[in-house]
């Protein structure tokens, strides 16, 4: 969320609900009911739910879930998902073996 | 106006530890953040939880950390912060980087802590899947590693449920000065009052500090890490190298996160951001690749940066400020904040509560910066 | 599952037939069409298992994003079968976790 | 450190587009892709596209990315696939990973182009083998020759579930139902109806309650919504199904310009009129900056081409302003319409005509009988052979004005005008509107009240197809059996690039309904 966010705004009690065990990450498999309490638990960015849950780090890099992601956090903090901040996008954008990354054909200079 | 007993400038690693600790006390505690809980050098450093190799004037502090803190702080926290205790290797394939870690154990046994200079053997016994060019390392069998971001996120939400108030995307701008004492905190928002007030907030605590007149001599620099695919178990240690050609370890997750640079990384022209470099990465890789040549085939998912707070003598800031009551620094960690942050809140908790901290800290008070000559 | 022929676009043009090994029965495919669509020729649904909740996982986007078509190949884990070009003699293994064998 | 003056993120429609503008202007100018083979979607895209000449209205997706590509190689565009962009870094570089290596390049300038990617959504299940993206399906059956899968659910009706779900059943999958949780089909009409007519079910203000199976699909369940969306206790249906395709709609692959510290508009980065981002030098042309046809994306990709041109100072301002006027105006009108950018999220009843929308056509892909009336296109009860114009809504096209060599067929400057029959001018029966019109929504009647029959002739692009004195079964617009049938003619040619008119004798009162064959 840009701007200001009281992390001690009430949120209400975490109630479960019947679809908590649904898979939203598909990479780390990180459900639905595991987004909402972290949010419960004070994690209210995205990238802080990335952090503490993993969602989207794992092989795909939150190309599948990342929208996902965002409506459950946005659902749980009572907001639109418009006003989450995206996770920054990092390099590389699909995974690159090591190997690959260390043996540069050309352009070591800048 | 808001008011609490403690003000906390930087929602990283050391105030969200810092905040855990006051509030355990049954103090008030406010903790304001610029950007988000983590977003500094807390959750883009490798995770290493040494002692070896650290400056003889705070390796008391890692020492303190890692005897009576981390082990058991998991189940403080109630959260698996993925902590392990199993050793540090810093590696050498030359007889020259065997001489730099002679000198840094030698420094390090002398204050009392458990590291020696092992054979290629014992080293291969230690890790197998290291190259034959290793010659020998140092290894500190108590050193080992934690997961940065679940630790600073795990004392954000122990504190949170001890009733700190988090108020994160609020820039403070400056302290404010009553009859000699800090009193309170200008934000873009608000004014926080408050008894005392801790300053950690990174390189930018001297934004702060101006206010009071006071400086850091820090500089911010740009350094990366890079993350792996899930790799099948392999090791459990911290490693290092006598070279510094990175550092690293395999995460719970089974992903290896590793460190290093390009050596010329420090440049940058986007000051706003901490960006990624296109040489870095694959520098990093060549150096992880001169030590485990089995991890070729190992995918990279992410790489990112972070600027760190270096100091002038590389050690950090840990220290009340006698000319202004009230005030508390804690910054400058030059890149090796992390695995003395549970043993740093500690101290700072002592500091605003006025007891001796349980380890000697005079040698990192904020006004020791002299001119050499 | 082929399509023999289509109706707009006629016959589908492909390599050579060859074999490779999956799970250590020999199976046909053409060569460099992905590894995932000669699976898929073969009834192979299943690549993988996931390594939290061992569930079963097979193509999804079809186009190297999603990464849930992963398997072993060659030795080597997390392979997107998907635009991965058959080659003959390939070893693909069903992917457990990040290993070819499921982990006891 | 390799430099060129452009490089281009993306072969699909925009990036191909962008980089030809460019190199034809004389910059230096390369594209890399990270598939096997150019076009982006392009080449998956086997229908007719819509619009007018101007846009490469009528032909065929794959045909329009095989046309770019000669004309880029012309241009001398150099175009590298297998070439996957790893990172973007300060100073317009970028790192690009090419077999076993990853190299380095600057450009001074660098169009993004790098599409979209599939929206999805969740219910048990949704993680089986056998639950796949309409983008899977259609990169199977399309470029690697084989079916996803043999019955196919797909959940969602914009223009991708509808093309994709006709794709099956050209590919030879059986679609047993197409499912979405909205109330009104979100594609063309036209779309929907050609898939409505071969027998497949449309279930709007349905969704999936969950897919079933152990290791991959066996079978699917879907229920009615209520309105807040949950499922009424009752209404599920279950099918017997080994793949469910989602088509859910799409988002911009924004990665790229994200990493490049581009300032995002949302989801889309915040451009100027040229797709220029706030990144100096960086620029976004289609999908990326905002989901639309491939038609726009190639317009937007020229535009770009020619400021970066512009900028690197190879093409004059005057030259620069008229090739961007003219592709506004191209790109405006077909943004025009029922389905363009103004109109999403809005509830339309009537045409721009003031005709009544048919609800039937929007809730169960065909037309009903009681709506054929208030379409001044679709008479029947004329004399000789007469076009009957099934497009009911506006949708940016007219190449059926242009087949129609007596002028039968009336739009006029605006191409989202509904088709006027123009009373003055006699029909041939030749079967050229027939087979251009991308919709497949132009038949062709003629009655015979002596011999109590009629003759209809539609659109057929399936295998095997029907040959003269066949015998079948005549469906109707939802797809149901209502007559016997007999086919007497087949007409293919090259202008009608594989839409086939196949003509079938009904009984006479059936000339009004009869719009599909199936043989016996």
């Amino acid at each position: 969320m840009n701007g200001r966010i009281d992390r001690s705004i009430d949120l209400g009690p975490y109630v479960a609900a019947p679809d908590d065990g649904m898979i939203i990450c598909r990479c780390e498999e990180v459900t639905k009911g595991e987004i909402r309490r972290a949010v419960h638990d004070g994690m209210f960015t995205i990238t802080e739910i990335r952090r503490y849950l993993r969602t989207g780090m794992g092989l795909c890099q939150g190309q599948t879930c990342a929208r996902l992601v965002k409506q459950i956090v946005a659902k749980e903090l009572d907001v639109s998902p418009d006003v989450l901040e995206d996770a920054v996008a990092r390099a590389p954008f699909r995974p690159v073996p090591m190997r690959v990354l260390a043996n540069e054909a050309e352009g070591r200079t800048r | 106006m808001q008011q609490s007993e403690v003000l906390i400038i930087g929602g990283g690693v050391i105030g969200c530890a810092t905040a855990y600790y006051l509030s355990k006390r049954g103090l008030s505690v406010t903790v304001i953040e610029k950007k988000q809980i983590g977003e500094g050098g807390s959750s883009r450093n490798g995770g290493g939880v040494r002692q070896s190799g650290r400056d003889p004037r705070e390796l008391p502090i890692a020492m303190y950390a890692v005897e009576h803190l981390w082990p058991s702080l998991s189940d403080e926290l109630e959260m698996d912060v993925e902590y392990y205790k199993k050793g540090n290797l810093r590696l050498a394939k030359t007889d020259a980087h065997l001489k730099i870690l002679q000198g840094l154990t030698d420094r390090a046994t002398a204050l009392g802590l458990d590291v020696r200079m092992i054979g290629a053997d014992e080293v291969k016994a230690i890790n197998p899947y290291l190259s034959d060019e290793v010659i020998g390392a140092s290894w500190c069998p108590t050193d080992g590693h934690a997961n940065p971001m679940l630790t600073t996120l795990a004392y954000y939400r122990k504190a949170r449920r001890q009733g700190v108030r988090f108020i994160t995307g609020e820039s403070a701008q400056r302290i404010v000065k009553q009859k000699g004492r800090a009193v309170a905190v200008v934000t873009d928002y608000d004014t926080y009052y408050a008894e005392r007030i801790l300053v950690a907030a990174g390189f930018e605590s001297n934004d702060l500090l101006a206010s009071v007149g006071l400086f850091v001599p820090m500089n911010r620099i740009l350094l990366e890490a890079l993350v792996t695919e899930a790799q099948p178990k392999m090791f459990e240690q911290m490693l290092g190298t006598a070279e510094a050609d990175f550092y690293g370890h395999q995460s719970t997750h089974g992903s290896f996160v590793f460190g290093g640079s390009s050596g010329i990384d420090a440049y940058t022209s986007d000051f706003d951001r901490p960006v990624t470099q296109g040489m870095t990465a694959p520098s990093i890789c060549r150096g992880i690749m001169g030590y485990f040549p089995v991890l070729a085939d190992a995918k990279i998912v992410r790489t990112w940066a972070g600027w760190i707070d270096e100091c002038a003598d590389h050690v950090p800031v840990i220290s009340n400020v006698d000319e202004v009551p009230g005030l508390t620094v804690a910054c400058a960690f030059t890149g090796h904040g992390f695995g003395i942050s549970p043993a740093v809140g500690q101290i700072l908790t002592s500091l605003m509560t006025n007891e001796t901290p349980m380890v000697n800290i005079d040698a990192l008070r904020y006004d020791r910066f002299k001119a050499k000559i | 599952m082929r399509i023999k022929e289509h109706p707009i676009l006629g016959a589908t043009e492909k390599g050579a037939t060859v074999t490779f090994e999956f799970d250590g029965k020999p199976i046909q495919g053409f060569e460099g069409e992905p590894i995932a669509v000669a699976l898929r020729a073969a009834g192979v649904m299943v690549h993988r298992h996931t390594m939290k909740e061992d569930r079963p996982r097979g193509i999804f986007c079809a186009i190297g994003r999603c990464t849930d078509c992963v398997m072993i190949v060659d030795g080597k884990p997390n392979i997107r079968t998907c635009v991965t070009p058959l080659k003959a003699g390939m070893k693909v293994e069903t992917q457990y976790g990040v290993t070819a064998k499921k982990e006891a | 450190m390799e430099r060129y003056e452009l490089i281009v993120v993306g072969a699909g429609p925009a990036g191909l587009s962008a980089a030809i503008e460019a190199a034809k202007a004389g910059m230096k100018t390369v594209v890399f892709d990270e598939n096997a083979k150019p076009g982006g979607q392009l080449f998956k895209q086997i229908h007719k596209f819509f619009g007018s000449k101007e846009h490469k209205a009528k032909i065929r997706g794959y045909n329009i990315g095989e046309t770019l590509l000669r004309e880029a190689e012309t241009c001398g565009v150099e175009v590298v696939l297998n070439a996957t962009v790893a990172g973007v870094y300060e100073g317009r570089e970028l790192t690009v990973m090419q077999g076993d290596s990853i190299k380095h390049f600057k450009g001074d300038s660098i169009v993004v182009a790098t599409g979209a990617s599939e929206n999805m959504v969740t219910f048990p299940g949704w993680t089986l083998p056998g639950v796949i993206g309409a983008g899977a399906a259609q990169t199977m059956m399309n470029l690697h020759g084989i079916k996803p899968g043999s019955r196919v659910l797909m959940l969602g009706t914009g223009n991708v579930g509808l093309v994709v779900s006709y794709q099956l059943l050209q590919a030879g999958c059986e679609v047993v139902a197409l499912v979405d949780a909205s109330k009104k089909i979100g594609g063309y009409g036209v779309h929907a109806a050609k898939v409505a007519r071969t027998g497949v079910p449309f279930y709007l203000s349905h969704t999936i309650v969950a897919v079933h199976g152990e290791d991959c699909v066996k079978g699917v369940t879907i229920g009615e919504v209520d309105a807040a969306w949950q499922v009424i206790p009752g209404s599920e249906k279950t099918f017997d199904v080994d793949t469910v395709c989602l088509a859910v709609g799409l988002s911009p692959m924004a990665q790229l310009v994200k990493s490049a510290g581009c300032e995002m508009n949302g989801i889309v980065p915040a451009v100027d009129a040229y797709g220029a981002t706030s990144v100096p030098g960086i620029y976004a042309a289609g999908d990326v900056s905002g989901i639309e046809e491939a038609s726009s994306a190639m317009i937007e990709g020229r535009i770009a081409g020619a400021a970066a041109a512009y900028q690197a100072g190879y093409l004059e301002k005057s030259d620069f302003e008229s090739i961007v006027t003219a592709h506004e105006a191209s790109l405006g009108s077909l943004r025009e319409g029922m389905f363009g950018p103004k109109q999403r999220g809005r509830v339309q009843t009537v045409t721009e005509e003031g005709i009544v929308l048919s609800q039937s056509l929007l809730t169960k892909g065909y037309l009903d009988e009681s709506d054929l009336a208030h379409f001044p296109s679709i008479q029947h009860g004329k004399t000789g052979v007469y076009p009957v114009i099934e497009c009911t809504q506006n949708i940016p096209c007219n190449p059926c004005q242009d087949a129609c060599v007596k002028g039968c067929i009336l739009i006029g400057n605006d191409i989202t005008s509904l088709p006027v029959i123009n009373a003055e001018a006699t029909c041939t029966g030749c079967g050229m509107c027939v087979a251009s019109c991308s919709g497949q929504a132009i038949f062709l009647v003629e009655e015979k009240p002596l011999e109590s029959t009629a003759y209809v002739s539609f659109p057929y692009e399936f295998l095997p197809l029907p040959e003269k004195g066949d015998r079948g079964i005549a469906l109707d617009r939802s797809g149901a059996p209502i007559c016997d049938a007999e086919i007497t003619a087949v007409r293919t040619g090259k202008a009608m690039d594989q839409t086939h008119v196949v003509t079938m004798k009904v009984p006479l009162d059936y000339a009004s309904t009869a719009r599909f064959f199936r043989r016996r």
